[in-house]
């Protein structure tokens, strides 16, 4: 019972994380139907820069501000400039820039900063007692302030799509841009906005995640299998949907906790393949997810 | 006597009853004299880089080798990605496929290297056909994402499997074990030659075929499937075939490469060459030489290898990662259509090839 | 002969066909005629495979079309073109209209591949007959000519040279008087008529250009809200009054 | 004064084809115009050009100002606003949202109020089902939101594309009556792509017959009523 418990709580912190990526994924889907693969490299490079500032004497909640101004801006800047141009032309376009994106700013960060891995502050210190006992499995202080993280960052989320003017648009977008350029919608600006918006969760997500998950510090190659697990999370929910990439991530986090833990003929190192062949299924069983919206097929 | 309409992109009256332009471009008859002899040149022209390549020292013969295996990857996936349009970013699963298929035949069951190569393919094969099933309900992006899971699983299977493929450690293929055969008349010590004219003469055959096929009725009904799979579907095409054989042939090429890089590098790990990387740099090699045209992959196999090579002296060896990136995009805008449709595009300012007009036709105009 | 009997087609609570019947005799022109959103193209969709109707029967010369996959319904002889287009913007005109052939010789990948003599015969048959049908269409000098940005009215008569490349036993035409000026109207009913007394094909015709419709017709059935309202003679049908109603509306 | 909207020479196409081929077309303020020709004439590609959807050649002007290359958004701006075929409601949000979505260029809170509590008594059917997905609704109702929608921006020209497409007679009568009401209380330019020629006919005061992407003919809609141009259109003969 206790090593259920403490792996239901490691899998909840992982899967929580997951969420947030794939809520990042999920944001830019819903206005420009893509799937944005740089994400991941987005958030690793303004992680290195809040990094950096820490190294300057700045405390690290501090430099979170820069940090998810930065994530803001670089999205919304790689939206209007590098993918809007090729997204009328087709699919493969925006996957190459988006790959070149990935690319580059991975280089571009062991460019500036090494290539050697940094140790990353936590934003909630731990010590050996900073735990809740609960029957014999403790609960980290920084696993609660993960999961406490995505729920705040779904609430936010919520509220601006569906209490705001802003968050209106952006659903009016996401059912069918044209319609929504015609009540006068800017649509180019709401993409812009949305993806910054992703940019900033997105680091939010690097963030929080780069000392919980292993290997617990801030490396060049660290992103790519939490773009991946976070696109897992948004395609099993289905990419369209705020609830499905919650859904998603934590399942996948509780189930890969689960095959981690009591799964021995899968072993650790398969989990990933474990989920993929997950997705797989989901996807040939319903292709557009748990929580996906579906399209009719017209001639 | 032949007159042909030119194929330019402006809007064309209802019945230009009219010879082709003088000011226009110049209007070739496919087959004809002039097709035939421009053929000819651009034969004779690649017949002497090939020559030129054997007559090199051996780091940069090795370079050719490389860029040529992976010339014969790109093509591969230039198969069904290219052709019809099924995305996939995780072929280094059948590059690595076929590595691995190789190197467990010699190392294990003391096969010859050459023999190999049909097993290669066949496994690569079977498996593209398998992975070409979710294609038949899913497209685009997602599509990619299930092709990017192949890449993904591919080195993690492989590690899992470790009595086969030597794990993590990985797994090195002996170089006696990879001795030329009796008959080609190569060395031991001429093993690299060897591995170069090999190489040369499966990408020449290969590029024939890929040619053949695609200039076929098979090859219509595959851009067909591409372009408008309703209309394919109504034409009579069995979309669904086309999609999954597309997928199995382009594995079996691309599995043909991975065997030949077994022999190339001669020690194999999953986590170095076979990695989703692997996969998003052919992706890239192909965007970049150009899909859908027969000169793309080969331009997009030098590409991939000879650029990152003559980058890593700029900055730390990360700043040769930007730099590609800023010419991938640069590709991207400039050249949506890569280097090889880009010159095509600038070559039909010139000339357009059009086709013959069968003799019995038109005779009463 | 095609009997299309009580076909329903629901899409999303809108109800598109209601119990939809007529048939089409061996060697007749039919035409099918009704207002914008009668569900005429749905029913070419039921017929072809694209919709699955949830009820009813589809069956040409006794064969089950609804148990059919969509590439085969062009094996059993029948073709057709699209209202809105679908051909393949980038290929020639005469690539577009020799895809139209797969179903007759369908190319095996293998002979492809090493170009076998049987292939390359083939080709060349599909080709010229395909040379010939752009002739006869009046399409010769556009051959070697992207689909993409050709006019309208142009495109349809390309679509109809892929479907006649088939050699169909029934010809399914989606409005192909479409973006034709009348002189071009007649033209091409003249031409389908030319063609269909040669070949013995039978048509149906969807079409809202009447005098077309009426002027080639054996029979006419008229369709409003997914229903036929009328199936008669041209003369009947132009007389039915619910038919002028459904065309003019009630204020006429 | 200047016309609300002048095209010159207006030509477009899309996906495979050209469709228009330099069409002239005058809307007056306040005045119904109605557009017939048979399918595939460039209708429909004519709306959509003119509310910024397409790319054109040739020059659109709104009260005497040329506008260049335009987007949806900005037409609205200026004050025209399309029903497109097919209604184009946003089928994931509710009525409400949806009438709230058309009033996105509006500053005036109370305003916005006033007005869907207006379209809500002329179209009470919308009302009865405000926090309905319009996903739900039947394609009488998608029509009625649809135009309702394009109204909530207040626009000085209402383009109408096939309005009638699907519906039943009754349904057609009442909106059309709706959309004369619209007219003659607002001031509103109308102008209607139409299928049903004598229905559209009945409100318009100017008709312009479009065939193969070209205006062949225009005039005042009593003299087109006896002519024989739109029996030649739609009958034929």
């Amino acid at each position: 019972m206790d090593i259920f418990l403490t792996r239901l709580i490691s899998g909840m912190t992982a899967g929580s994380v997951y969420a947030m990526i794939a809520l990042a994924l999920v944001v830019v889907f819903r206005s420009s139907a893509t799937i944005n693969f740089a994400q991941g490299e987005f958030a690793l490079f303004t992680t290195y820069v809040s990094w950096w500032l820490t190294q300057h004497g700045w405390n690290i909640w501090l430099t979170l501000v820069p940090a998810l101004g930065l994530g803001f801006v670089m999205c919304a800047v790689a939206e209007r400039f590098l993918i809007r141009p090729v997204r009328k032309r087709d699919e493969t376009a925006v996957l190459i820039v988006a790959l070149a994106l990935f690319t580059g700013l991975n280089g571009l960060a062991g460019w500036i900063w090494g290539s050697d891995d940094k140790v990353y502050p936590r934003l909630v210190p731990i010590g050996d007692d900073s735990f809740l006992a609960l029957g014999g499995a403790r609960l980290y202080y920084d696993s609660i302030f993960v999961v406490l993280s995505l729920v705040l960052v779904v609430g936010a989320l919520s509220l601006v799509l569906n209490k705001t003017g802003l968050g209106l648009q952006m659903r009016a977008v996401a059912t069918n841009p044209e319609s929504a350029s015609l009540c006068g919608i800017k649509v180019g600006r709401i993409f812009m906005i949305s993806w910054g918006l992703a940019g900033v969760i997105g680091s939010l997500a690097a963030a929080i995640l780069v000392p919980v998950l292993p290997p617990g510090q801030l490396g060049l190659p660290g992103m790519f299998h939490m773009l991946i697990f976070g696109t897992v999370a948004a395609l099993l929910g289905g990419l369209d949907s705020v609830k499905g990439a919650v859904v998603g991530g934590l399942s996948l986090g509780v189930g890969l906790a689960m095959i981690n833990g009591y799964g021995s003929f899968f072993g650790g190192s398969i989990s990933l393949t474990v989920a993929l062949v997950v997705i797989v299924v989901v996807l040939g069983l319903k292709p557009n997810g748990l929580f996906g919206s579906r399209r009719l097929e017209r001639v | 006597m032949t007159t042909v309409q030119s194929p330019t992109p402006t809007p064309t009256p209802e019945r230009p009853a009219r010879p082709a332009a003088r000011s226009g471009p110049r209007v070739v008859v496919r087959g004809s004299g002039a097709h035939r002899a421009a053929q000819a040149v651009v034969l004779v022209l690649l017949a002497a880089v090939v020559i030129w390549g054997g007559s090199l020292d051996p780091f940069g013969q090795g370079q050719l080798t490389r860029a040529a295996i992976f010339a014969l990857a790109i093509m591969g996936l230039n198969f069904t990605t290219g052709y019809v349009g099924l995305l996939s970013v995780g072929h280094s699963a059948f590059l690595g496929l076929g590595a691995y298929t190789t190197g467990i035949l010699v190392v294990n069951y003391n096969q010859t290297a050459i023999s190999t190569i049909p097993w290669a393919m066949l496994v690569c094969f079977l498996v593209g056909l398998l992975v070409g099933i979710p294609a038949l309900r899913i497209r685009g992006l997602y599509l990619a994402m299930v092709t990017l899971a192949l890449g993904v699983a591919f080195p993690e299977v492989v590690a899992r499997l470790d009595g086969l493929t030597g794990g993590a450690e990985g797994m090195t293929i002996r170089r006696t074990l990879l001795r030329p055969p009796d008959w080609s008349g190569f060395t031991l010590g001429e093993k690299d030659a060897w591995l170069y004219w090999l190489t040369i003469v499966l990408l020449v055959v290969t590029f024939v075929v890929v040619r053949n096929v695609i200039s076929s009725r098979y090859g219509l009904a595959m851009h067909a499937v591409r372009q408008d799979e309703v209309a394919a579907s109504a034409s009579g095409i069995n979309v669904a075939a086309i999609k999954l054989v597309s997928f199995g042939v382009s594995g079996a090429i691309t599995g043909l490469a991975g065997s030949l890089f077994a022999m190339y590098i001669g020690s194999l790990f999953a986590e170095g060459s076979f990695t989703v990387l692997a996969g998003i740099t052919l992706l890239i090699g192909l965007v970049l030489g150009g899909e859908r045209t027969l000169a793309g992959p080969i331009i997009g196999g030098l590409a991939v290898v000879l650029i990152p090579y003559y980058t890593s002296g700029i900055g730390q060896g990360q700043a040769s990662a930007v730099l590609f990136a800023v010419v991938l995009i640069a590709v991207i805008f400039l050249a949506p259509e890569g280097v090889a449709g880009g010159v095509a595009r600038l070559a039909r300012r010139w000339v357009v090839v059009v086709d013959k007009r069968p003799e019995s036709i038109g005779r009463g105009r | 002969m095609l009997k299309v009997s009580e076909v329903v087609l629901d899409f999303g609570g809108i109800r598109a066909l209601d119990t939809v019947g007529f048939t089409v005799g061996d060697g007749e022109i039919c035409g099918l005629i009704g207002p914008n959103g009668a569900g005429k193209t749905s029913l070419f969709n039921c017929i072809t495979r694209i919709y699955q109707p949830d009820s009813g029967s589809i069956t040409f010369d006794g064969t089950d079309l609804l148990g059919l996959r969509r590439h085969q319904v062009v094996r059993h002889g029948i073709a057709r073109t699209f209202q809105n287009l679908a051909l393949w913007p980038k290929l020639t005109v005469l690539e577009n209209t020799v895809l139209g052939a797969h179903s007759l010789a369908t190319p095996r990948l293998v002979p492809s591949a090493v170009a076998w003599p049987s292939t390359r015969a083939a080709r060349k048959r599909v080709d010229l007959r395909a040379w010939e049908l752009l002739e006869r269409l009046d399409l010769l000098d556009l051959a070697s000519h992207p689909a993409a940005g050709l006019p309208f009215g142009t495109l349809k008569r390309v679509e109809l040279a892929r479907a006649l490349i088939s050699e169909p036993s029934l010809l399914l035409l989606d409005e192909p008087a479409g973006g034709l000026t009348h002189a071009e109207v007649d033209e091409l009913a003249a031409v389908v008529q030319g063609l269909q007394a040669e070949l013995g094909f039978s048509v149906l015709l969807v079409e809202h250009h009447m005098g077309m419709v009426m002027s080639m017709s054996d029979h006419v059935v008229a369709m409003d809200f997914g229903r036929t309202i009328a199936d008669g003679t041209p003369d009947e049908v132009k007389r039915d009054p619910a038919v002028v109603a459904a065309y003019l509306g009630t204020a006429a | 004064m200047s016309a609300l909207l002048e095209a010159r020479g207006l030509s477009a196409g899309y996906g495979q084809a050209h469709v228009l081929h330099g069409v002239d077309l005058t809307i007056e303020p306040g005045q119904v115009v109605v557009v017939l020709g048979a399918n595939g004439a460039g209708k429909t590609t004519l709306m959509r050009s003119l509310a910024g959807l397409l790319p054109y050649d040739g020059e659109l002007r709104v009260d005497g100002e040329t506008v260049g290359a335009v987007r949806p958004d900005q037409m609205v701006a200026r004050g025209v606003s399309l029903v497109p075929q097919g209604r184009g409601t946003l089928t994931a949000l509710s009525v409400t949202d949806n009438l709230r979505t058309g009033a996105v260029g509006r500053r005036d809170a109370s305003g916005v109020q006033e007005d869907i509590d207006r379209w809500f008594t002329t179209f009470p059917r919308l009302a009865e089902r405000r926090h309905q997905v319009a996903g739900t609704l039947s394609g009488g109702e998608q029509q009625m939101l649809a135009i309702a929608r394009a109204l909530m921006s207040r626009p000085r020209l209402l383009l109408c594309d096939e309005i009638s497409l699907g519906l039943a007679p009754v349904i057609v009568q009442g909106l059309f009556e709706t959309i004369r009401g619209i007219n003659e209380e607002m001031g509103t330019a109308l102008l209607l792509v139409e299928q049903n020629a004598a229905l559209a006919m009945g409100i318009a005061s100017y008709v312009y017959l479009l065939e193969v992407g070209r205006v062949v003919q225009s005039g005042a809609a009593e003299s087109f009523a006896q002519s024989d141009s739109i029996r030649r259109v739609y009958l034929g003969y």
